[in-house]
């Protein structure tokens, strides 16, 4: 096993242990941070997949924007936090049971599927062809218009929504 | 060099984790908690794919950016409802909010 | 003499190149020696970190009492140079303690988190040619993101404390950090825009001329809003004493409450480096090595803080939020399109060096005027409005009096 | 040349653009500026008549523009291989409806200036009907499904918000629900429709879809395991389903009616003009899907269901028509029955035939819309100007025809514009627009009946014909009950012409409904077939389509045949009403026809049948049906006649409500009732439960697309 094997395991077990502890922690609190640890760890992924500009992105948008913005409702909402009842509902078995046979049936098919193994490497250029195809009217213009609008109205209704009603 | 099958599996894995959190958790925040999860394995798949297959195009990276963003407004959106709820309700709790019981 | 002059000038890269030999010399791999001479560099940013901190606490002490007519610290070594070893020593020394009821793991991780984040960005700065932690093709994104999970820490830290001062504070510090992390995001972007790379060493070598002079309005705001990330006045309402006793790290002590300081500090730090990479030309300079040029440039920005804070009184916050999100953030989209317009004119019509430079000059000052002409305007018709409100309300009640 | 059609392209893009932008204009500032709202509307609209004019016409111009469409498309979203395209195509057929919606639209919305004045809620009027107007032009420039879908959906949305524009009348709403709802059964047919489509081709473009041998071949051939019908015949059936809703067709036609609650304007643009024919467009669109379908496997199953629903339709709504006394419900039902000609006329294969009367139809329908609107108009008038003063012991309705008569008089403009109109309706010889396009249909189901000898076209034909009848009789009807005689009330009495914003798209609309037919006069056609040359329509529109259809041989049959009915038709009428004016407090003549009267009166009881109330109408009409042999013998020789011809349709009927009624009836209700109180105990509320099994659902599907592959490979 190489180093950088070594290290995409690192980041793997980082991923789904935290993940695992996201949905499993007791304490919404901590679940949130679990949740923080995990994409740090998707970002690592990121990084050894060559895609800087996404890993930066993901820690940019993620940790900085999202979580915090969850972190935010889950303080709100303190009730809740801080005196938790069980975290689960009553048909968590049955999630855990069908969670699991997902992943069994999932697993072989991504296994059993002949890949191809040596990737090309990634050109120079990448991040400036990603911002280029963005803005190309030919690729990816309009779907980006599209989902600047969407996250605009997005925020508005959001505003709109938590806003204390007077 | 890593197969592109660990990262697959590892995607997998974590939506799996994401869909057991979804079905399983009581609290509304803990569940769009969840969804981050399952829209950040989708993103691991998307990167992957175009860093296995297609390094050239950029369409890979494209759309996890959309994915990114669709997360963004749905974190918003979906807090935002989560509080108006809790202000009239007093509670997140999923198993409490069934006013379309039959 | 020559010889002299060249080895002081770049003296960085002659011992990255010798402590590489050297490493080779010890029959270590490529890939070993990469890591071991990762961690040093690791460990020399560090502790340039830690020293800049220590001598950074001293300095600011001995300006502001300058400018405030004092003498400042002056009892520990001459002029009080011990200073921060003293201080060092008595917060080393005092008990450790941990409020009732606190969540153990996240009080004790917040420190921790928020002087990581500080301290992470020194990696893409560089100090020369070639002495730099790592070129990152996404450097300054890279100091960006690792800078925002510092917000992280402050949460955890204003949670896990279990005081609902610390949790207010946490609050306004986030609030505020995350408000004006959009402005800045936005100059940086602009300069990104420009420079055509967001790897730091990039943009240095792309300022023939120095930003400062091409995009004045992002750097202003740069700064603007460095000074409200790093919470300094007339930002620091994230430690008002006034208000909220002070803040999210009011329950630390100790180490601990040395970690958020030194985080504090650092961020000061890595702020005005960050500027001097984007504005100030980074290390380039005549005559000087460039890793001088560097420090001296850091210290422009530094100085500037020491001076705000001496001189301003702390704002409120909902003047903090108005000044972001209703004057800076249009401002900031604004100079965005107009400066990518611009460039592209000037570019389309073949203007280039310095007359591309005076141009973008010229438009940004004209917009920086027109940006500060207009909120005056605004703010005399509201007075105005104001003032007329109350002479009616005058000629009302006067009437009534009489009766 | 090429230069040229790529602006016309740009040109026809830019189309729905100016209503769109004036929606949103309105909704945003004009909000309470009357004046400036309807100006913006007019004036956005004016924009787009002008550009469609200018592509009409120079698409006039351009050779076999069936071949060479003015065509442009933008990637929408790469994804793969098959990337979703939105663009515009303009072909004959598009060209016609681009001539016909936007004139049609722009009438209406000058009248509207008129008719909605003072309304509290101008504005809202005519953003919505802008918004309308943008969706309708959208559907009409979309050169690809999808496109046409968002747009027929856009209208579905406006047609709701406008039917229940007087959302304080709770009949309004329950209205615009009711169309709403109706509506959605077809929609979401016909959205299964577009995806398989899309699943099976690739592709939603027309032009790459209907014009491509290739795909339609291996579409026709290409089995859909449902039915036995090929996947050309399941797909068009999908769509149609669609149509069936939009239009109207039986069964879904019920809500069209009740959609009368909307100011007229509303009734004439979207339940006569547009909306309710892009059902129709749509499948006429899709016709070479449906051919394809015909020789495929499943035969001509397809056919058999369009060509049948559509005659039915148009012979039952005719029915319903007969028996209305509501102004605007005899034109609802009238719209409804005309509809099905086209789709008929669809089914049996006369393209063309359908396409013509479809744009004839849209045009004298909407005339007709509007004359009843400015004669509501006119009542409600004439109701304050008499009813100031004593008050009135039972509410007045404006739209009830035995209130009214003697309007000719009082208001002329209105009384000859209508009568061209209801003379087009009914298909008048040679001078009406409705002649032209009804006499194509009926001969086209006569040649196919009695000179080809298939028994499709024979049904289609007899109940068409009957239908067409009935439209004559109850076309004149209503002119007389509104026009002749003597006012029945003083609101008729004081009755007064309306402004000339109603009057003057009246004018414009009537002499299209007349002229309009000689466009597609058929060349063989004595002395006026020598005038007119060729039969321009037909050339023109039929070179949408792959294969040129030919026009028919000029016969002179079915041409005197469609003559004699409609003319028979009217002269009924005449007999029955003009002849001898009904006087105030009178009941209507048909009142006499008993049953069938009250049956036809209360819509064959479908409504009902729907709100699951079914045993007593029909035990009791059964019986009522006995009583009707009783007193068949005191009935005049004129009675005998429709009587008999109803009362032949009265058995089937009968056997329909047995059969159907009963059966299906209340089987689907004690069904439903049942497993409601069984499933009940699922529904929970609980998200997360339904979650659980969609997830299972998943579940399943890979087990079935992975695991059992794999399992079979064993």
């Amino acid at each position: 096993m190489t180093l950088i094997q070594a290290v995409f395991i690192l980041f793997a077990a980082l991923t789904l242990g935290a993940g695992l502890m996201t949905v499993l922690s007791r304490h919404l609190f901590h679940a949130v941070l679990y949740l923080i640890l995990s994409l740090v760890g998707v970002a690592g992924l990121f990084i050894l997949l060559e895609a800087e500009f996404l890993a930066g992105v993901q820690v940019l948008i993620y940790i900085g924007a999202i979580s915090i913005l969850i972190i935010f409702a889950v303080m709100l909402t303190r009730g809740m936090a801080r005196n938790p009842g069980p975290p689960l509902n009553n048909q968590s078995l049955a999630a855990a049971v069908i969670a699991g046979l997902f992943f069994i049936l999932l697993a072989p098919v991504l296994a059993g599927f002949p890949w191809p193994t040596a990737a090309s490497g990634v050109p120079a250029d990448a991040i400036e062809a990603l911002g280029r195809s963005l803005v190309d009217p030919n690729q990816f213009a309009l779907p980006f218009e599209l989902a600047s609008v969407m996250i605009l109205a997005a925020l508005i209704g959001a505003i709109f929504i938590a806003r204390e009603k007077r | 060099m890593i197969p592109l099958t660990w990262y697959l599996l590892v995607a997998a894995a974590l939506f799996c984790i994401g869909v057991y959190g979804v079905l399983a958790r009581r609290n509304a925040i803990a569940i769009l908690m969840a969804i981050e999860l399952m829209l950040n394995a989708v993103n691991l798949s998307l990167v992957a794919f175009w860093r296995y297959l297609h390094p050239e195009r950029t369409v890979g990276q494209a759309f996890a950016l959309f994915v990114l963003v669709v997360a963004a407004a749905e974190a918003a959106a979906g807090l935002a409802l989560i509080i108006s709820i809790y202000r009239n309700r007093e509670t997140v709790d999923v198993e409490n909010i069934d006013l379309l019981r039959g | 003499m020559g010889q002299i002059y060249d080895f002081i000038y770049n003296l960085l890269p002659y011992l990255g190149m010798w402590l590489h030999g050297f490493l080779r010399s010890l029959g270590l791999s490529e890939e070993a020696v990469f890591l071991v001479v990762g961690l040093i560099k690791a460990f020399l940013l560090a502790n340039f970190g830690l020293i800049g901190f220590a001598i950074l606490t001293y300095v600011e002490r001995k300006i502001v009492a300058r400018f405030q007519d004092r003498l400042g610290p002056n009892v520990a070594g001459p002029y009080g140079i011990l200073q921060p070893v003293a201080d060092g020593i008595k917060l080393l020394t005092k008990e450790d303690t941990m409020p009732a009821g606190a969540d153990r793991w996240v009080y004790n991780l917040a420190p921790l988190i928020i002087a990581t984040c500080a301290l992470a960005p020194l990696v893409v700065i560089p100090f020369g040619p070639g002495a730099i932690g790592a070129d990152l093709h996404i450097g300054v994104l890279y100091a960006l993101a690792v800078g925002a999970g510092a917000l992280v820490g402050v949460l955890m830290a204003g949670w896990g404390s279990n005081n609902k001062y610390a949790l207010l504070g946490a609050f306004r510090a986030v609030a505020q950090l995350i408000s004006y992390e959009i402005p800045s995001v936005l100059s940086v972007v602009i300069v990104v825009m420009i420079a055509g790379t967001m790897s730091t060493v990039g943009i240095v070598q792309a300022q023939d001329v120095p930003y400062l002079f091409v995009l004045p309005v992002a750097a202003l705001v740069f700064l603007l809003s460095g000074v409200a990330e790093v919470g300094r006045t007339p930002f620091d309402l994230l430690e008002a004493e006034s208000e909220i006793v002070a803040g999210f790290h009011i329950e630390y002590s100790g180490m601990k409450f040395a970690l958020v300081f030194l985080g504090e500090f650092v961020h000061a730090l890595v702020v005005s480096a960050l500027f001097a990479v984007l504005f100030l030309g980074g290390w380039r300079g005549p005559w000087l090595p460039p890793y001088l040029w560097m420090l001296i440039k850091m210290s422009v920005g530094i100085f500037l803080f020491f001076w705000l804070r001496a001189t301003l009184p702390r704002i409120r916050i909902d003047q903090m939020l108005n000044l972001n999100w209703k004057f800076l953030t249009p401002l900031m989209i604004l100079n965005l399109i107009g400066v990518a317009l611009v460039d592209k004119g000037l570019r389309a019509a073949g203007v280039s060096g310095g007359m591309w430079a005076a141009g973008l000059f010229l438009f940004n000052m004209a917009m920086l005027i027109g940006a500060l002409a207009l909120p005056g305007y605004l703010g005399r018709r509201a007075r105005m409005a104001a003032l007329a409100g109350e002479a009616e309300a005058e000629a009302v009640e006067a009437p009534v009096a009489a009766h | 040349m090429e230069n040229q059609g790529t602006i016309l392209a740009l040109l026809t893009a830019l189309i729905p653009w100016p209503p769109f932008i004036a929606f949103g204009m309105i909704s945003l500032f004009a909000n309470r500026w009357k004046r400036l709202s309807h100006t913006l509307a007019i004036g956005s609209v004016a924009i787009s008549f002008v550009l469609s004019q200018v592509v009409f016409w120079s698409a006039l111009r351009i050779e076999h523009l069936g071949e060479h469409p003015i065509a442009a498309r933008i990637p929408w979203l790469p994804v793969g291989a098959r990337p979703l395209e939105f663009g515009v195509l303009v072909d004959p057929l598009g060209a016609v409806m681009l001539f016909m919606v936007p004139l049609v639209s722009l009438m209406i919305f000058i009248y509207s200036v008129g008719y909605m004045a003072g309304d509290p809620h101008y504005s809202r009027f005519f953003a919505l009907l802008s918004l309308f107007e943008a969706a309708m032009l959208l559907l009409v420039v979309a050169d690809n499904l999808l496109m046409l879908f968002i747009g027929w959906e856009v209208m579905g949305f406006c047609s709701y918000a406008l039917i229940g524009f007087w959302y304080r009348k709770p009949s309004a709403y329950r209205a615009a629900v009711k169309a709403f709802m109706t509506t959605r059964v077809g929609d979401v047919l016909m959205l299964l429709g577009i995806a398989y489509l899309y699943a099976q081709t690739g592709t939603l473009n027309f032009h790459d879809i209907l014009r491509n041998p290739e795909t339609l071949k291996v579409l026709a051939e290409t089995p859909s395991y449902v039915a036995g019908l090929s996947v050309a015949a399941l797909a068009s059936l999908l769509l149609f389903a669609g149509t069936v809703g939009k239009s109207a067709q039986f069964p879904l036609h019920v809500w069209l009616p009740d959609a009368m609650e909307g100011p007229t304007p509303v009734s004439a643009m979207i339940h006569a003009a547009t909306m309710v024919s892009a059902g129709v467009y749509t499948t006429i669109r899709m016709f070479p899907l449906l051919q394809a379908g015909q020789h495929g496997l499943g035969g001509e199953t397809a056919f058999w269901v369009v060509a049948l629903i559509g005659a039915f339709t148009a012979f039952m709504a005719a029915t319903m028509g007969v028996a209305q006394n509501d102004i605007k419900r005899v034109l609802a039902y009238s719209t409804i029955s005309q509809l099905g000609y086209m789709l008929a006329a669809v089914g049996i294969g006369a393209y063309v035939a359908a396409a013509f009367h479809l744009i004839t139809h849209a045009f004298f329908k909407a005339l007709l819309f509007l004359g009843s609107g400015s004669v509501i108009h006119a009542m409600e008038h004439g109701h304050h100007h008499a009813g100031h003063g004593h008050s009135h012991e039972e509410p007045f309705d404006p739209n009830d025809m035995l209130q009214m008569g003697g309007l000719a008089r009082r208001m002329p403009i209105t009384f000859w514009t209508f009568l061209a109109g209801g003379l087009a309706l009914a298909g008048f010889p040679l001078i009406t627009a409705g002649f032209w396009s009804k006499d194509e249909i009926l001969g086209e189901a006569f040649h196919g009946a009695f000179e080809k000898g298939e028994l499709l076209p024979l049904l289609v034909f007899l109940l068409l014909a009957t239908a067409a009848v009935l439209t004559g009789f109850y076309t004149m009807r209503q002119i007389a009950l509104t026009f002749l005689g003597e006012p029945r009330s003083p609101a008729a009495a004081h009755a007064a012409e309306s402004p000339a914003s109603m009057t003057m798209p009246l004018i414009i609309l009537a002499l299209f409904a007349v002229l309009g037919g000689y466009v597609g006069v058929p060349e063989g056609f004595p002395v006026l077939g020598a005038l007119f040359g060729q039969n321009w329509f037909h050339e023109f529109v039929g070179g949408t389509l792959l294969e040129h259809p030919e026009a028919l041989p000029f016969n002179a049959v079915p041409v005197v045949l469609s003559s004699l009915i409609a003319l028979t038709g009217l002269a009924l009428g005449g007999l029955v009403y003009a002849r001898r004016p009904l006087a105030a407090g009178e009941p209507d003549p048909l009142v006499r026809l008993g049953p069938i009267y009250t049956f036809l009166r209360n819509r064959w009881y479908i409504d009902d049948l729907y709100h699951r109330v079914f045993v007593q109408p029909t035990l009791w009409l059964a019986e009522r049906a006995v009583a009707f042999f009783m007193d068949r013998v005191v009935i005049d020789g004129f009675l005998h006649g429709v009587a008999d011809a109803v009362w032949s349709m009265g058995g089937a009927l009968r056997l329909f409500d047995r059969v159907v009624v009963n059966g299906i009836g209340d089987g689907i209700g004690e069904a439903v009732k049942a497993a409601g109180r069984e499933l009940r105990a699922l529904q929970t509320g609980l998200v997360q439960n339904y979650l659980l099994v969609v997830v299972l659902g998943v579940l399943g599907f890979i087990v079935l697309y992975t695991v059992a592959p794999m399992l079979r490979g064993f």
